[in-house]
């Protein structure tokens, strides 16, 4: 948490609105709301300077259920206006809250030049491998395979990993979490909530209604350790009961070792700056190969693209003093008609 | 020259214009290429109705080197067009021309169209194929150039390739370098979507004042800029190129210090959802495009209606449909403005009737968008858009003024609470404390916008909607009658046809006939004057570059059996063809589609 | 039950329902749980006109488990909606309820609509917050399916939980879980976007043959197929899901060996865009969506109509603008049909009447489609898509013909060469050799389908597609009208609210009103017979689910001051309601808007 | 060459259009127009199973002057209509040809998912990293700091790399080329074409009109063995003047080495197969600090989308037998109302 957190008295109730809230019963987006709403009163931002933008999906819903300024807008499109907010309006505090079908499907290309130009926004992907609001079509992030409504024979497509395609697009920020890790989700919302620039999250969330344990390998109790390499940075990729396992890399591969086997100082490292091609081995290792990062993967500094625009506009007009439209028709080549 | 010239001249005859010609060339043989005296030239003025001089002032220029522009400059009409080879625009010839400093850099040309062209090295890479040598290939500059001009005024080309192959037929290395250079600059012109440039009908007699030349894309710039500047705001454009809005992208990008953000999106929902977004933080909000980048938008329109947030959209319009003709002009998305969204989603339309008129026009559709809290349609199209006109510059008392006030007072707040007069909600800056609030594309509750599923709520919503866009009425100006209130036949008109139609009206009365011209400038809501107006004429005749759609409403709206009078060959009207039109209209006996 | 059921019963009298109830249970206070005997029922029909019964057969049955199921599953109305709590579904309770196999699964319940909720889970789950034990939990679960119930039937839930308050005072935890669960069952209604079940009004007297039940997208579906089949083609459907057009999509996926290929596209413009592509190739192209999503759609629309392909655009209307009302029905989407794209851009609309109407307008669609090469426009609409109703089912020899056919010889082609019957363009698949050819969005030449910008080429094709599309008027029958060929009044309406203006229309002839009815199933050209029969009438009603859309067309079209009776709440007319509004026009002196 | 071409006796001319070529002259668009004419009658492909499709740009003219099936469609839709096309016509050869802002500003959606799911398609993008069509404003691809028409003050976004995009989306077969590497060119094109699914090729393409010479470093004669890191698979990672370079990699991270100071065997050997974050690796290398790879960075085997599709159709019908209308109506409850 950075020094500059915490100045505000807000607390949890403060960000809930007076709006039922209407996920089925048991639904994952309800534990990404607490989080959230704790996680909010803890940034030192006054309420009335959050933006939260989202498109349409069971997950969309989210901004009426935070008392912030809020904006429900249409499917796939949420990055695009969260853009032109963030652009005009520099000092919001503006998130992106979208699903997979939202923000992989209609919305991809949105996606991916947000986090190409790098604008400073927030964007929290609740991944439940599903269209929920829809009623249970296969989305780009369901596995190969996939029954469901509109699958009947099993889907034939592979489908993305967000975080390899968000590192395609070269974004400075990438990060997992889940729904069931409400610690480590709160750790990674402030995390986003401090990087400046995009800052991408998938967080893995269960519907319950309509894909039903789609991440239970990595959020069951008894089995998580084993699933879950979580990633810190400048610390060893290591996981597993007593963290025995960890990770080693030949070449471009990983490879899980016994630690006891290689050595804790030959397990790699973890570093949130190397190498997009790092971040990439990472972001591709998938269960049941691999364990499955959870965490900030990459976080890197390169500059925000609104920052940079609003740059050129202030810095122009300290240069040339603010435009006046009226002397503005009257500069360059004019002539006088004389009255007859 | 005088080869390329007499060519263009019996092409352009041999397509059915009327002409006369002024070939000017020096008297050596060889003049010393380069100087004043070495210049040769050749005019032509040439038109659709009697043409009895080569014209006083050129309009457009072929300047293969910099002696050529200085001689002819002083001529030039302005806001004429120069096409400029800019490969012998070096300094030593420049100096030989006699230039102080360097014409192209140093604004001599700033009130003219300048298109620069690497004629020479264009016409080089064209006959990269062939063995001539490099003088011979710069000989074929001029058939380059002659393309070029046969592109732009839809000319076809078999003419000079016929009369090529037999002129050179016994240097058959010569016909084809001519060929392939006349073909390159012919397809240069395709290529680059240099946009057809058009003129206006100019009026008699002119007001004294402060002038300037402007094109119809420059005067939107500038009027965008200008109503920001009136509401006290930021303007924030989001856009993404399209012929012929393009150029709106590109001269606003000029005016940073004007607080002017423009966002290049990755398309144009994207350009759309960023204004509505800026909009949303307190900006005038505007995105340009045109017909196919309309499409693209049209979700977020809705958008935009459903939550009332101000909004402009600027279509500039060009043929269709599809990608169509993209460089011409068209008046063909009216409907789609008013109709091309699910559901009733009502919109106010505004076209501009002139180059000019765009910064009017510009500044009135931010004037409604923002008093009424709505998305507005702003029309103009590829004819105005490129073409130019002297413009009697406002003084600052004539532009209106536009009170943007954001709420602050959280008492009573409600975020479709409405202005009983002018039905609009609440604009809240996102950062006034306790003003937080929610909105979206899902139908509100009236005054909470709360979600709401309510089957009355719903019908309330959407009259009320309506409503507030039916209601701008009265606060338009009438539509603009020229003419007596009263006659036999009443011609109807909007957007860029304006001056054609002012024109016809204008030489049918001298002529005698009981006409006048109403000219709409809003087309929705439809000014409070039409419906009498409509009443007060024997025949209604609207006039569009379009199959008929201005005619649908004023049919469906007046029950009046309009007549219309249409035309789509990507060209505007000639004044012509209209008078001839209209008479044959008042000819007929029966009236009838 | 019998508490849950009484709730229902006084909240639906309080919004202000005629209503009759039949409370039905077991003799003993606890009777043993799952078997026949221990059902408790609730039965209660209600209406807006008098309500005389309890209804004989029950269009909606809440079975809480097998046994009730069971019981009532007799007397169900054919296409009756079931809602089942799946929890209760296991094998041991299907055996005690007396059932062989699993009625779930063995097709015992095929010809009804069944929605498979896990209530008892969800009401868990709804709890999880609160300290009761688990059978205290397991009580809320009926109040989960009262709020279910609140939310299909569009009730407000502010009675029963002023009334859970009142009764469970004393024991505020019963209080807060049964508020929690109705609450939660009612925002499951909301959330997972069950489509408002509704009846097209029966016809009085039935024919004899061979019945099913069908809905509105499952007959679209099997249109499609037939079309295809009739074709000689696959069906290619491109589609992204969206409300209320997702099922088609669903339903098609599933017949693999019909040839069916369905493409669940990454948005609206990739399936369009996937659709034509596989037009291109010889395929029966179809694309399906909903309003939102038909904005996405129009420039690939556009250039369908500019490459003359054959495509069909299914547009399952909902209530809009924007997001709007998803799961709501409405009509407000046919002048986006019509217009919704830029340049003048014309394609025929059809829209079906009924759900079983669905089948024969997709295959009209299709058959238009093939034959003028040209994308058609097919109109449905949230209450016909998801009603039900018995279809005697077609003979194949009912079933029109569908010949498409592939040019395969290259002497004399042209890919815009055209039929001169019809204007359509020959359809070449790729793969013929000889016929190689590009086509794309830019305006062809006349005949040879080549890039062309000339200006005359342009007006002759824009006319050329529009009178392609207006010619197909003598290519469709008359629009059907039920009454004398003239009289006082004629009502005119078009698509899902067909059962409801024939039955206002049949009962003010019953009461000796002039009036007749007329349906037009075609709205792009419109069928020949319209001018006719406007003409024939005193008053023209024009009734649709919108401000007036087919209203403005007939204005315009006729010049007939028709008169539109609209709607817009998200729900189908009301017999008495049309009734009550052609009344009043009737008793008008002065007919006006 | 695989065996099955040169069946055909089809030459370059039968793939020529009686059109006028359009591009400016000295356009390299005419080097690849002119590579892919040579190639195609060398696949064994019968002509009239050819299809190309673009989408609106200088680049998606290409369709008029092949002599081939051509569909020129809307601005960054080609993907998406081509997909269409194969999925209904597997036994044509469908190309793609498409720009930098058509592919990857309003296109990068369709063109993602179509990597994705491996469609069997040859895509060529054509990067000229500049809008040449709209007459030069900036692209995705255009570098930091671009001054064109729309940014009078330069740019302020990072541009994509084509290729990582392509391969945070899993695409199969991913290579680059240039329009002034005919034999190159040539070889890449060939390659594309034998390989089944997607297939991406960068081709840098020179406009001069409104973006000259940005690819001079790459394709300069005596700068292009420095500047150029030729990829062959199996091959070591060697490029410069008599092959005197080699990269090796430390970790994640490329560096440029001396052959002879480290010898040949310890040079990184290329892997077309390599897991993705190698290929990463490669696709982020940008001049000057790195050589700039020209060939196939990736080609896996995976199965195309398309066949997936047919195959379930094909199987069903098999299994099932073909459907009739007729049947399907009568199956399931009916009922029958007898005459009166
Ligand atoms: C233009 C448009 N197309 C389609 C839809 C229908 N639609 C709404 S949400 C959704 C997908 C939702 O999936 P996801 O983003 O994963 O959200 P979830 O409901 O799973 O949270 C779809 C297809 C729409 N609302 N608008
Ligand atoms: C919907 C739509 N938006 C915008 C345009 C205008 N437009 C045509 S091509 C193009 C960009 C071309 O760039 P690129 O794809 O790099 O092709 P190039 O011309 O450079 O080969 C744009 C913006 C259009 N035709 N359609
Ligand atoms: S459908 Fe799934 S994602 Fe949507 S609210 Fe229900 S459980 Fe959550
Ligand atoms: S503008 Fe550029 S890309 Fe387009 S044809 Fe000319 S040189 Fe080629
Ligand atoms: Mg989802
Ligand atoms: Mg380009």
């Amino acid at each position: 948490m950075s020094v500059n957190e915490a100045t505000t008295n807000l607390t949890r109730d403060d960000f809930k609105t007076n709006q039922d809230v209407r996920w089925c019963p048991g639904c994952g987006d309800y534990a990404i709301l607490a989080q959230v709403q704790k996680v909010f009163p803890e940034l030192g931002i006054p309420r009335e300077n959050f933006a939260i933008v989202s498109g349409i999906g069971c997950s969309s819903r989210f901004p009426y259920y935070m008392n912030t300024y809020g904006f429900h807008t249409i499917h796939g499109r949420a990055p695009a206006v969260a853009s032109g907010l963030k652009l005009s309006r520099p000092e919001l505090s503006v998130w992106v809250v979208t699903g997979d079908g939202d923000a992989l499907s209609i919305g991809g290309n949105h996606l991916i030049h947000c986090l190409r130009r790098n604008v400073d926004l927030k964007i929290l992907l609740f991944n439940n491998q599903i269209y929920g609001l829809t009623k249970g079509q296969y989305s780009p992030t369901s596995e190969f395979g996939k029954m469901t409504k509109s699958t009947p024979f099993g889907s034939v497509d592979e489908p993305f990993h967000p975080l390899s395609l968000a590192l395609g697009s070269n974004a400075s920020f990438v990060a997992r979490s889940a729904d069931r890790e409400p610690k480590h989700l709160t750790d990674v919302l402030h995390r986003a909530a401090q990087h400046k620039g995009s800052a991408f999250v998938e967080v893995y969330q269960n519907c319950n209604i309509f894909n039903d344990g789609a991440f239970d390998h990595v959020t069951d109790k008894k089995s998580k350790s084993d699933v879950q390499l979580v990633l810190e940075h400048g610390k060893p990729l290591i996981f597993g009961s007593n963290n025995s396992k960890g990770i080693v890399f030949d070449g471009f591969s990983p490879r899980v070792v016994n630690v006891a086997d290689v050595g804790i100082e030959n397990i790699a490292v973890h570093d949130e700056m190397a190498p997009l091609s790092y971040h990439m081995a990472l972001s591709n290792m998938v269960w049941p190969e691999s364990p499955v990062p959870m965490g900030v993967l990459r976080a890197i500094t390169r500059p925000a693209y609104d920052s940079l625009v609003n740059e050129q506009i202030s810095s122009t007009i300290a240069k040339r003093g603010r435009g006046k439209i009226s002397e503005l028709l009257r500069t360059g080549d004019t002539w006088t008609v004389p009255p007859r | 020259m005088q080869l390329t010239g007499s060519q263009f001249t019996s092409t352009t005859a041999l397509v059915g214009n009327d002409l006369a010609t002024l070939p000017d060339f020096p008297a050596e043989i060889r003049a010393p290429a380069g100087t004043l005296a070495g210049v040769s030239g050749f005019q032509v003025q040439f038109g659709s109705s009697e043409i009895f001089t080569p014209g006083d002032r050129p309009d457009v220029l072929v300047a293969m080197n910099p002696a050529a522009l200085k001689k002819e400059l002083g001529d030039l009409a302005r806001g004429a067009t120069i096409i400029i080879n800019s490969d012998a625009f070096d300094a030593r010839s420049i100096e030989k021309a006699g230039f102080v400093g360097d014409p192209l850099e140093d604004g001599t040309l700033e009130s003219f169209r300048v298109f620069k062209v690497p004629l020479t090295t264009m016409t080089h890479r064209s006959l990269e194929a062939t063995s001539l040598s490099k003088k011979d290939k710069d000989r074929s500059k001029n058939f380059f150039a002659l393309g070029l001009m046969y592109w732009l005024y839809g000319r076809p080309l078999e003419h000079s390739l016929r009369w090529i192959e037999r002129k050179f037929a016994k240097t058959p290395e010569y016909a084809e370098s001519n060929s392939l250079a006349l073909k390159a600059g012919y397809n240069f012109g395709v290529t680059t979507e240099i946009f057809t440039s058009n003129y206006t009908v100019p009026e008699a007699s002119i007001e004294p004042g402060l002038y300037r030349q402007i094109t119809g894309n420059q005067a939107t710039a500038f009027g965008f800029i200008a109503a920001a500047e009136l509401s006290g705001l930021d303007l924030f454009l989001g856009s993404y190129p399209i012929t012929p809005a393009s150029d709106i992208l590109h001269e606003l990008s000029r005016y940073k210090h004007f607080g002017v953000r423009t966002f290049q999106a990755e398309d144009e929902i994207a350009a759309i959802g960023a204004a509505l977004g800026a909009a949303f933080g307190g900006h005038i909000g505007l995105t340009t495009t045109s017909g196919p980048g309309v499409c693209l938008k049209s979700e977020a329109i809705n958008l935009a209606i459903m939550v009332e947030l101000p909004l402009v959209v600027a279509n500039i319009q060009r043929g269709g449909p599809s990608t169509g003709l993209p460089t011409k002009t068209e008046q063909a998305d009216l409907l789609q403005a008013l109709y091309g969204r699910n559901g009733e989603s009502p919109i106010p339309i505004i076209a501009a009737a002139t180059p000019s008129d765009c910064f009017f026009a510009a500044i009135e559709a931010v004037r409604i968008a923002v008093k009424y809290m709505t998305p507005v349609f702003f029309l103009s199209d590829g004819y105005i858009a490129n073409g130019a006109e002297p413009w009697k510059l406002p003084e600052d008392k004539d532009l209106p003024t536009i009170s943007a006030r954001f709420r602050t007072e959280a008492e009573g707040f409600f975020p479709y609470l409405r202005d009983p007069a002018t039905l609009a909600r609440p604009w809240v800056r996102p950062g006034t404390p306790g003003l937080e609030h929610r909105i979206g594309g899902l139908e509100k509750a009236e005054k909470s916008g709360n979600v709401s599923y309510d089957s009355f709520n719903h019908e309330k919503m959407v009259r009320l909607r309506a409503d507030k866009i039916a209601g701008i009425a009265s606060d338009i100006p009438d539509a603009e009658l020229h003419g007596d209130e009263s006659g036999d036949i009443l011609l109807i008109g909007w957007g860029g046809t304006f001056g054609a139609l002012r024109a016809a009206t204008k030489s049918m009365r001298q002529a005698g006939v009981k006409i006048s011209h109403l000219h709409l400038r809003h087309l929705n809501p439809l000014p409070k004057n039409v419906a009498t107006v409509i009443r007060s004429f024997g025949k209604i005749c609207v006039a569009e570059l379009n199959l008929g759609q201005l005619l649908k409403i004023i049919r469906s709206e007046f029950l009046v059996d309009a007549i219309g009078i249409n035309k789509v060959q990507g060209q505007p009207f000639r004044v012509s063809e209209l008078v001839e039109r209209i008479s044959a209209i008042l000819n007929q006996d029966t009236v009838g589609e």
